[in-house]
Parts: C-alpha cells; structure tokens; sequence
C-alpha cells in the first residue's frame, strides 16, 4: 500500500458519493417532467437502478469491464464477485487509490447509465420488461463498451480515443439506445397533443442543480486523484454548463420566451457535452464546446418532434447528440498543454484524434443502437413492452406498484 | 328566495372580487379551483424547445348563496371587479336553492345567511 | 331553457370526453377536481409492508351549462366517451339554471353560451 | 324527487361525517377541496416574525344527490357529525335536482341512486 | 500536529457535512409518509434537533460520551464546553485528524439518533414534550450509550464488542426507544382503518435518495480516515442497500405489487443492517446481510400491525430489527482478514463475538426500552404527551407551528 | 507543484461543490416562499445566475477581483479569461492547493452573492431587468467588494479587516444592496393584505438543510485547507446556526408559536452570522454570536414590516444585518489562540479590530447599497423593473417565462 495517497482517495471518495446522487438527482429530474399519475414509476426507474446494477456490478458487472481484457472485446472473469479487488492500489487504472474504490467509483457510472436511458419510455413501459432490459443492457451494451473505452487492452482505447469520463460509454451509448428503444416501444397515447404538461418543474430544477454539483464527482474525480487535472474538470465542467444554459435560454427567448425548463436542460446538456473532454482542455474550450452543445441538442429535439417519435424526455437530442458532440469536440480542442496524457486535436494540428474520435463514437452509436434495437424487440415479442392502454390511463403508479405519489 | 351564484373567473382577480363583494357587505363565499374551456382558445406554453398549447385554463370558481334581493347587485359587483376585457374573463351562472342550514346553529333558511357586516343589515342607502 | 350539467367521471378519461364534446360542438366547461365514493368499493394500495384500501377514488367533475335542447346529446356523448363497463364510471346530474351572465360582455341568457364552433351555430344534420 | 345537498364543511371532519352518513346507508357523494369565508373572520398564521391573518379557510365540499325522503335524515346526520360548536363549522345548501344518469348502466333517475347498503333497501326501523 | 493527515481530515470533513446532511434527508424521507396537515411539524422534528443537540452536544453531551470514563459508565466532564477538544489528533480516538473533528462528527450522530426516533410519534406528539423528551433522551440513553460502545475503558468496548458505525449505539437505541414510547403514548386518531395515506411519496424518495449517500459519510467515515476500511465500508454500504432493496420489492411484489416506497425503505433497511457490520466483512457478505436484513423487517412490521401497535412510521422495526440483525450479523460474518483491527466471527470460527455481539445488542436495547418508557411515562403523567383530539384533526402544523406547509 | 497538498486539494474541491450546490438550495429555500405562480421564476433567479456568473467570472470577474491590485482597488486585467490561472499553486492566496482551484472555489461566491439579493425583489421584477441588474452588479460592486477585503493589496485588507468566509463581501453587500434595490422597485400588488402566505414550506426546509451542509464547504474550505482551521470553522459554523435556530424559536414561540418557516431562518441566519468570524472564534463564542443574531434579524423584520417596505424575503434583514452583527462580532471575540493569522478583537484586549471591523463594514455597506441604488434606479428609467400588473397578476411563470411550475 506503499502509493496510496490519503488526499486522492478522499477525493475519489467523496466523488463516488457525488456520482452516486447523480441517480437520485436524474430521478428528480425526469420526475418533474412527466404526469403526476406517472412520477413514482419514473422516480422508480432511477432508484431500482441504483439497487439492481449495484449487485449486477459487483457480482460480475466490474469483472466484464475492467477484468483481464479477451482480445480487447470483453474483460474475463478474474474479479468475479470483487475477488481480488481490494485495498491496494492496481496501477492500471489507479496508482494511489485502492482498487476497491475504483470499482467502486465505476459502479456509480455502470448506475446511471440505464438510468438515463429510461427518460425515452416513461409512463407507458412494463416494470418487469424494464427490470429485464436494464440487467440485459448493462450487461450486454455497457459493460463492453466501457472495456473497449476504458479496459487495459480495450479496442477502442488501444486505438487512442480519448473519453475522460464517459461521453462514449456513458452518453453515446444511453443515447443512442434510447433512440432505439423509442423505435420499437409504442408511443404513448395521445402524444402529440399537447396534453403532456410536466407536472412539476420545480423537482426538474432540483434534479438539474443536484446534478450540476454531482458533475463535478462525475467529471472531476475521473482524474482519480485531487489533483490539478481534477482541478481542471471541475472548471471546464463548470463553464460549460454555464455556457450551455445562456445559450439554450437564448435560443428558446428568441423562439418564444426564456423557459426555465430549458434553461436547466441547457446545463445538463452543456454537462453532457463537455464530459468527454472535461481533463483534455482548457477553459474557453470549454466555454465554446458548452455554447455550441446547447444548439445541437436545441434543434436535435426539433428534429425528433419532426419525426413524431415518442422519444419522451429527449434522452438521445440531450445526451446522444450532447455526448457526440463532445466526443468529437475532445477531437478539435483536446490539447497536451493541458494533460501530457491525453492527445493534441484537430485545432492544435492533429487531424488523426479528430477521425479516432469519429471512429470510436461510430462504432459505439452503432453497437448500441443495434443491440438495443435487438434487445427491445426480442423482449416485445416475448413478455411485451408496454401496459394496456387502461393501465397507461390509470397510471403506471397506481398500475404498475399500486402507490399514488401525493394525497 | 334563496340563489346560489358560481362565478367563474380568473385565478389573478379572486382578491379583486372578494374584495368588492366585501365592500357592498357579501361575506360569505366558497372558493375552488378549477380548469376551463370556453370562448377562449387556450394559451401557449414553452417547453424545453419549441411550445404547446393548454386547452384547459386555471380558473376559479367563487359560489355564494344570497338573497335574491341582493342577486343583481351581487352579479354587477363580480362582473366589475373581475373584468379584463380580454377573452376568458368567464362567467356567472344563477341557480335555484331550496334550502339552507347553517350546521354550527342549526339556523335554516334566510336566518342562515346572516353575517356581522352583512350587507342587509346595512343602513339602507 | 337553461341547464347544468354535473359529470363525475374517471380522471383518464377527462381527455376522451373533452373531445368528444368538442366534436358535437359543445365547448363551453368547467372542470374540477373531486374525490368520490358511490358503488365502487375502493381501490387497494400498496405500503411498506402490506396493503391498505382507499375508499374515496379520485374522480374529475364537469360542469357544462348548456340549452336544453342539446342536453340529452351532450348526456349521451359524456356517457360514450366516459363508459369503461367496470364499476365507478361515475355520475350525471342536470340541474336548471336561472341565469347565465358573461362576465367579459355583460351578455345575459342564451347569448352568453355560444361559442365560436358552437353546437347551435352548426348546420342541422 | 331528487336533490343535491352541498355541505360546506371542516376539512378534520370528512372521516366522521363520511362513517355517519355510511352508517345510515348514505353511499354516494363526491368531496372537492374548496376554501371559505363566512361568519369566521379567519385565522392567524405565523411567519418569520409576526403572525398574519388568512381569511380564506381550508374547508371540503361534500356533494349528495339523493331522494327527498331522505334528506332531512342526511341534513340531521351531517349537521350532527361535523359540530364543532365554534364558528367555521360551515353551511348545508339543498338545490333541486332535475335528473340523474349512471354513466355505466346508463340507469336514469331514482333506479341511478341506489347502491350496495343504500339506505333505501334497508328494512325500515 | 505531527500526525495529522490532510488526506484523512478532507475526508472526515466532508463525511461530517455527509451525516449532517442525513438529518433533513430523514426529514424528508419521514416527511412524505405523513398527511398534508401534518409535514411541517414532521420535518422539523430532524430540523430542530440539528439545532438543538449540536448545542447539547459542545455543552455537555461530547463529554459525557467521550470524557474520561467514570467506571466504563459514562464519560467525565474533562471536555465540557469543548475545552481541550482542538486542533491536536486525539490518539485513542483518531490519530490522524483533529480531535476537534472526531467531536464534529460524532455530533452529527448524536443529532441524527433522536431523530430517528421520532417516527414513532409523528402526527400526534406535543411539540414541548418532543422537545424535552429529546434532550432528555439525547443526555440520559444516547451519551452512556455511546459511551459504553466507543468510549476508551466503555463497558461494551472493553467486553470486545464491534459496532463500526453505530448499529449499536445509534439503530438499536433508536428502534427500541421508539417501540417504548409507542407503547406510552396514544395512537393516532382513526389509526388503523386506513386514513392514513402518505402524502408525498416522492419527499420519500429524495430523502431516501440523500441517505443513501449520507450513508457513505456514515459508514466510510467511521474509518476515521481516507484508506482502504473507509472503502471497504463504503462498497459494502451500497450493497447491503442494492441487496435489501432488491430483495423488498420482490417481498412486496410477492405480496401485492412492487411499491415503490418498499423499495425504498428496503434500501435504508440494507443500510441500517450494514452499519455495525460495515468495516469488518466482504462485499459478499454485505450482500447477504442486506438480503437477509430485508424480510426481517418486512415481517417485523407485519407483526407490529398485527399488533395493532400505532409505531407511526415503523422505527423499531427497520431500525431496531435492522440494526440488531446488524449487531448478530457482524458476529457471524466478521473476519480479520477484512480488518485486523477487528474480530473473526462465528463463520470464521470465533463463536465468542457472536455471544459479546448478542451480550452488548441485549444490554442496549433493554437500557433503551426501560429508559424510554421511563421518560416517556413520567411526560405523560406531568406535562402530557399528545395533543388534543382537535389539534390532532387540524394538524400540527396549525395547531402546534401555526403554519400551513402548502397555500 | 511540489507544495501541492492532495489532501487540502480533495477538501477545497468539494467544498467547491458544497458552496455550488448552495445555490440551488437558496432557489428552494426562496422558492417556497412565494406564491405558486411565481415559483420557477423564483427558483430560477438562483439557477441561471450559476450560469451567467460562472461565464462573467472566467473571462473577467476573477480577474477584476484577484487580478494585480490598482492601488488597492481593483484587480488588473493579468488573469482575464483566467490565463496563467492553473494547476500551480498561488502563494498570494493559497500554497497548497492549484491556482485554478482557488479561482473555483471563489466563483461560487460571486454566483451566489447576487443569487441571495433576488430575495428582495421575487414575484415582479422583469427578467431582462434582473438579468442587466446582475451582471452589473457582480462587476461593479462585488468584484471590487472582494478584491478591497481579499485581494492582495487591497484597501480593507491593508487595513486589517478580517472576513473569513464572506460575511462583508458576500453577506454585507448583499443584504444592503437588497435594501437598496427594494426602495427604487415598487412593492408587490396587495403587499401588505397578508394574501402573499408561502406556497411551499417544505421546499423552504429543503433549501435550509441544504444551506447548513453547504455552508460547512463556504465557512470550512475557506480555511483553504484540510486541517484544524477548517474543522474549527466548521464546528463554529454548526454552532452559531443551531444557537440562531433555537433562538428563533423561542422568540416566534414568545409572541405566536414556534415557527418552521422562523427556525430555518434562524438557522441561515446563525450561518451568517458566523461566516466573517468562523476561523478566528472558539466554539463557544460562536454559539453567542449565533444566538445574539437570532433577535437581530428578527426584530430587523419587524422593523421593516413596520416602514411597510416590500423587502420581499427580507434579505437586508437576514444578510445585511446578519453579516454585519457578524462583522462587528469578528471585531469582538476573534482570538490569536484559535488563529494566529488572525487578530485579537475588543474582548481579547484589542478594540482596534472591532474600530477596523467597524470601518470595513460601513465602506462596503455604504459602497453597495449607494451602487445598488444608482444601478437599480438607472434601470428604472430605461428598461424598467417592475412588470406590468397584469403580469404580476398573471404570475412571472407564464408571464415572463411561458411556464407553469405544476400541472
Ligand atoms: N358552457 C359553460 N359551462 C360551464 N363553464 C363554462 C362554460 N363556458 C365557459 N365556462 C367557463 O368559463 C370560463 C371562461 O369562459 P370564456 O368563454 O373563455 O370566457 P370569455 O367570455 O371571457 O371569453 C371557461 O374557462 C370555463 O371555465
Ligand atoms: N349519490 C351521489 N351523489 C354525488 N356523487 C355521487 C353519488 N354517487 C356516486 N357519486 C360519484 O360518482 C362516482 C362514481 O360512482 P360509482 O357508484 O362508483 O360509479 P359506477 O356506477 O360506475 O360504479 C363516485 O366516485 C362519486 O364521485
Ligand atoms: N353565503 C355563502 N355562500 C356560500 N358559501 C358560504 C356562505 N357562507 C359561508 N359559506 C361557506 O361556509 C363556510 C363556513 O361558514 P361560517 O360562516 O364560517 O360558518 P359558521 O356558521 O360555522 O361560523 C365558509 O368558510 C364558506 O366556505
């Protein structure tokens, strides 16, 4: 234990809790934006989460991940169960904290990403189709794709991509298969018409600060460590929320008027985007990657209401858009001045990381939408993916769990 | 004869209304919420991006039961005070009441309808 | 002649039976929201541990004042569009009016309930 | 003949007035949220520093259309459960009632009213 | 100075405002379960203890846990107003952190106890009896209690008892005490026939959501320092919680229907259960000891409203069941290996933890009950414990705050 | 980098994120004290000032306030756009910990500082107004306010005037430009008929729970390190707001009954009251100076209640005069024996300090709230503040913002 470094490991501690609220906080969010008869299940969605994939990480999520990589495809099963995962550090990933804690801290990510992909078939999904498509998911879609980004061997991070806390294997991958599930789930009845008001706005307002503050675990401790490039997450981090939420306020006051509602999405669109990034550039990149994210997804969600697709709470406009820009963006602002480890991009001469980037986020969009596209349907055609019309009527909280949220 | 009017009006102008109705000595009142639909088309709201329209409007519904002699006076006074001009000011509807039994005394009828500031035990003037 | 109509219905069906009024040309209503309690027993939620029964059911109450002569087609179009078969479909009850003034025009009586698309501009058919 | 009774009432007192009227046979009704004003001037509420006056009250709106052979006994029943003896106990209102449909029979009139317990299928005594 | 660790007290520091932050996390978490009339009244009986025993706790109460023991009974008054609590590591406590800082945050358990407690009372109890009971509470069961357990020369220390994060000390004093004063004080008015829906099961949620991540200050914290025990204890933390979790929705799906607010309090069951445990075994057996903490509470509240008991908000069950499952729990399950500081259990061959483990959970929860019905009784008989029968159908909040919660 | 402390790094960082998570609890803690129609504008007041200040901050905020002094009253334009702002440390400001952390850590001050002065004017200021007002005001009176207390050079800072946390920059300023601002705009329509009751307490006890954990990051990571003038601060900071608390209570008790909504804003109080002298006081002298701020600030309400001036949610009240009791306390109890960077204050022998303490407090009071009115009343004439009663009636929410909170 020689290397462990107490002021590290207070850090990544203290972010694996910030990243672990993110779930709750995202639960809040989403919460806000549905019906009131629905906002249990869609609380529900997040919270099961953070029970159900914990174990699925521990058991041998982590293992899939981050074991002995096979062929750069898949981890093997050396830490099946957490065996072997203990109190000293493993220099692969983490050379002054405990291994345990890295698992750890990884399992909060391995969490929210399913978590964010339920914003795309709220108040109409089966709980149990649910249940079943998120263990499916986590283990089929996210636990590779976080070997091929992040694993020791893993083929994407051995081609040079750069992902510093999860714009690939966290936003690109819950985006993109929320586009996929949009397209085989039905559409909520009567979509379109107007009558789907959020029900609170307040908890969305709650849910995007926790998530703001949260970001900084997600973002800052990615550098594992309480250091200067821990120090230089947090800020970019920091502005390019900020600057996500001016513009989308911009933009929405020169469609129609400053809505609160986008003014948060903007910052967590702006959070999306520069994850990818965050410990590859400097400030004003930030400041810039943030600004043009907010468009993007602006538009991205007017496409999607274009099309007529029930992709309910604008998971791929906000996180698969956001999170692809970023992807690309590490491409055109990622500089070694700010992180020796880390690559130059396109705009400090290196067109190579631009198309690595490309390459990487292509591959992964594709993967998991087809896998998800494959996984929605087999569970369509076997125990069905949404409830009856009645129950969606009723609503998934009193159908679904038998609760109302408020008497 | 007893009637029981129900006002329905904007949620902003309630304190105007209740107000005035005080002023003339039209105390006792019940008040809900509700949400309508009328000549008015509905408004637009603004969501993450782009906006929709809501149909349903929040209102209020404001019921009191009086005197018909004080009927008219009453109507004008709500009709004044909750007035904007604007389309979706709402409406008064007039009904029949039978019978009126104030639960704390057991007071029936008109007797039921006393209030201290009552506006008919006002001077006449 | 002037009549209320007082639908208590399902929550998840206020949407079915707006447009369905609307179709015909009724426009003009006012909704609220209620608890009741009829033929229905009861709903069981869920606790911690175990389940409980709620015996008063969330319901929504429609108002529409309306002239008489479009009432039984109103009647039938709420009961159409509000019907699931199970019990606690809910209730309707039709009450005279005396009045109706429009807050926004002063206009009184009859005038005061027309509505652009309205049921009694339309064409017969 | 048929009638609704509105009763005005404290909201701590829903439960009990609910059993009584349940305990006679009493089923049916519908319960709004409403707020009130009458011979009570309102209450004081404390804030940061100091106390302020809110003189609109929190009170529950119970809806009963029933048969006019039994509304003394409600009017009685109601009066006596939600007696608290100080002001603010609130007001039972009767108005005629011109029809009644049951939306899932399509039932109409008395035959509509009737329910399991109903206190009109009860042996007399 | 010499010893301090900037490492360790970042993260004692940031554990300290974790443990705060569980008080209006419980707020909350209670708060939702009660009716509209009466949340205000419910979430300030965390608030207003965060006030109260942190001055309780700098006057006396520190000192009355952690003075200089007087027979392994209760500590001396050597530390009354703080006096010699500073900036200087205390070696017998944490040799690595200010004690000053051990003082802080072993405050917030203090505050946090009582608090727990009072979800058996809710909706009913008279403010000033609340108060009084609390203080006394705090002083009289809470401070021994903790003095016996953690205090050096404590009597349940020195008999080589193990409760790493307050089991002991904070769940079963809490959840026997509050079977104590629902057995004095009357039950609510309409109790049992139904009336009494939660108001806002979200509130629930959110403060469950918070406690969860509190629990990492909790637990993690009760390393004492940012090394591997205080990882370990976090892992374990959130499994314990992901297990029980799991476990009650599968219960309460059995039953009826997966409620939300079960999975929710299964959570913070898995956490109360791991509490004790949480330093000294494997991730596995974190899981299992959360699995297991889940039907035991379960049925405990099947057998409580059997007993047609009005324990409001099932205090003893998920904390007094859970935390004396956690107690025996750490007797079977415990292993050096995990912690040399520690004890093997009953599962690794030491049958005498198991027996200190039952010993010490014995004493307390008698200590607790008896106290409780004491001091709850001797209320009654002077000044009253519940309100009048109108206060209680207007609510609290008007009748005892003067306030209404929502316009 | 070789003084780089990661310990000190891992505090001061996630006290970055306490003090930004502030922010949002602040809009809750004012968001449900206005009525339902103007509840997202309320909260969004708070929201997008994290954005639009963070942006105002890293291109030229810092370095108006920290940047190379001009005669001691304003920083030069060295670190715009935060150039040579990075991981190294800083010895001006802290050894310790990155450069860019510092300049982190104190944005969340600048955020949040006109965040708190939107007390005054909720429910009918014009959004653009309010958006001018802010960034005028972050660049006229806070950036100089701070570089005169804190920056290197600066005048108030020369002088001697201690500030630990912000209680003259941050609190000072605030409360009196809140004053300020309320004289220029007119009053609420009905101000004064008693019909503007809270429209959600709960979320005002949220924002409060949330403020007292954050404040532990605004009071403790001042001390800009992990280590025992941080823990010292920390606990004066939990030990003023539990005094303040309780006080407050027994006043609101004294005249009506013991008030929720008056406890939590005891407690801010007690934590504002606290901010200036968290690092300089014993423990003990903390609980004085937050149970004296308790009548302060409570009988400053009265008193503005009393001039029928619509200060909406009393932020001079709270903040002006709470910081400034503060201030005057630092003058009182500081202690060479807490902290040796410190000063003696008039109870330790030294009135000097209180005269210095007095000094700084009425410059900086005077400054803001004479820049505050000359701004507020610039905007009056031009743009306007006020909206259109119309509007007002309406609710800012759909009038300015398009937007109901609840459906
Ligand atoms: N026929 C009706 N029956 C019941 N309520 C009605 C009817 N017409 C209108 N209302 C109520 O009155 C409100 C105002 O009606 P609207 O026609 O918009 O007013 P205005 O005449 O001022 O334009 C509606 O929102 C609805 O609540
Ligand atoms: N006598 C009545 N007076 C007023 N409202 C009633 C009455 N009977 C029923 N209701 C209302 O109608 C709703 C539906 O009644 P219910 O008897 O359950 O319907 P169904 O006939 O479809 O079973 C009730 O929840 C209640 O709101
Ligand atoms: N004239 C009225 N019309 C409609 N509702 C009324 C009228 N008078 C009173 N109410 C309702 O009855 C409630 C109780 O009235 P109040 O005069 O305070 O009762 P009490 O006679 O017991 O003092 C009021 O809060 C209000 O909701």
């Amino acid at each position: 234990m020689d290397n462990l470094n107490t002021g590290d490991t207070a850090w990544v501690l203290i972010s694996t809790a910030l990243v672990l609220m993110m779930t709750p906080a995202l639960a809040f969010f989403y919460g806000g934006m549905v019906r009131k008869k629905n906002v249990l299940s869609t609380l529900n969605f997040s919270f099961i989460l953070m029970a159900l994939i914990s174990l699925q990480w521990v058991l041998f999520g982590f293992t899939l991940a981050f074991g002995k990589t096979a062929n750069g495809i898949i981890g093997g099963l050396n830490y099946l169960g957490l065996t072997g995962v203990g109190a000293e550090p493993n220099a692969d990933y983490a050379g002054t904290i405990p291994f345990l804690l890295f698992a750890a801290y990884q399992m909060m990510f391995a969490v929210i990403t399913p978590a964010l992909i339920s914003g795309t078939f709220v108040e109409r999904v089966k709980f149990k189709a649910f249940l079943i498509f998120s263990l499916l998911w986590a283990t089929l879609v996210y636990d590779p794709v976080a070997h091929w980004v992040w694993g020791v061997g893993g083929i994407l991070r051995n081609l040079g991509a750069l992902d510093f806390a999860g714009g690939t294997v966290v936003h690109i991958t819950a985006g993109f298969s929320a586009l996929a599930f949009a397209r085989v789930i039905r559409a909520r009845r009567g979509f379109g018409n107007g009558s789907m008001e959020p029900h609170n706005i307040p908890y969305s307002v709650l849910g995007a600060g926790l998530l703001w503050m949260g970001w900084f675990g997600f973002n800052g401790g990615s550098a594992l460590g309480a250091n200067g490039l821990a120090v230089t997450a947090l800020m970019n981090t920091n502005t390019a929320a900020a600057a996500a939420g001016v513009v989308w306020m911009l933009l929405s006051w020169r469609d129609h008027k400053p809505s609160v509602l986008g003014i948060i999405t903007g910052a967590v669109v702006g959070l999306v985007a520069i994850t990818p990034a965050a410990g590859y550039v400097t400030p004003l990149a930030a400041l810039a990657i943030g600004a043009a994210a907010a468009p993007i997804s602006y538009f991205a969600i007017k496409l999607r209401q274009g099309r007529h697709l029930d992709e309910s709470l604008d998971v791929w406009a906000c996180h698969g858009m956001g999170g692809l820009w970023g992807a690309l963006a590490t491409g055109l602002f990622a500089s070694k001045a700010v992180n020796a480890a880390g690559a130059d991009g396109l705009f400090y001469g290196n067109p190579r990381l631009f198309l690595v980037q490309l390459l990487a986020a292509a591959v992964t969009l594709i993967f998991a939408f087809g896998m998800t596209f494959l996984l929605a349907t087999a569970l369509k055609r076997t125990i069905g993916l949404s409830v009856s019309d009645t129950e969606e009527q009723v609503g998934l909280d009193i159908a679904e769990h038998g609760e109302r949220a408020y008497a | 004869m007893t009637k029981k009017i129900e006002a329905i009006i904007r949620e902003e102008k309630l304190n105007d209304v209740k107000d005035a109705l005080q002023a003339i000595g039209i105390v006792g009142m019940n008040v809900t919420e509700c949400r309508g639909h009328g000549r008015q088309g509905g408004i637009e709201l603004v969501g993450r991006s782009g906006a929709y329209k809501v149909d349903m409007l929040p209102r209020v519904q404001i019921n009191i039961v009086l005197s018909d002699h004080n009927l008219e006076q009453a109507i004008d006074t709500i009709c004044h005070a909750a007035q904007t001009g604007s389309v979706g000011d709402g409406l008064i509807f007039v009904y029949p009441v039978e019978d009126v039994v104030r639960i704390r005394t057991g007071e029936r009828g008109r007797a039921a309808l006393m209030y201290p500031g009552d506006i008919d035990t006002r001077p006449l003037g």
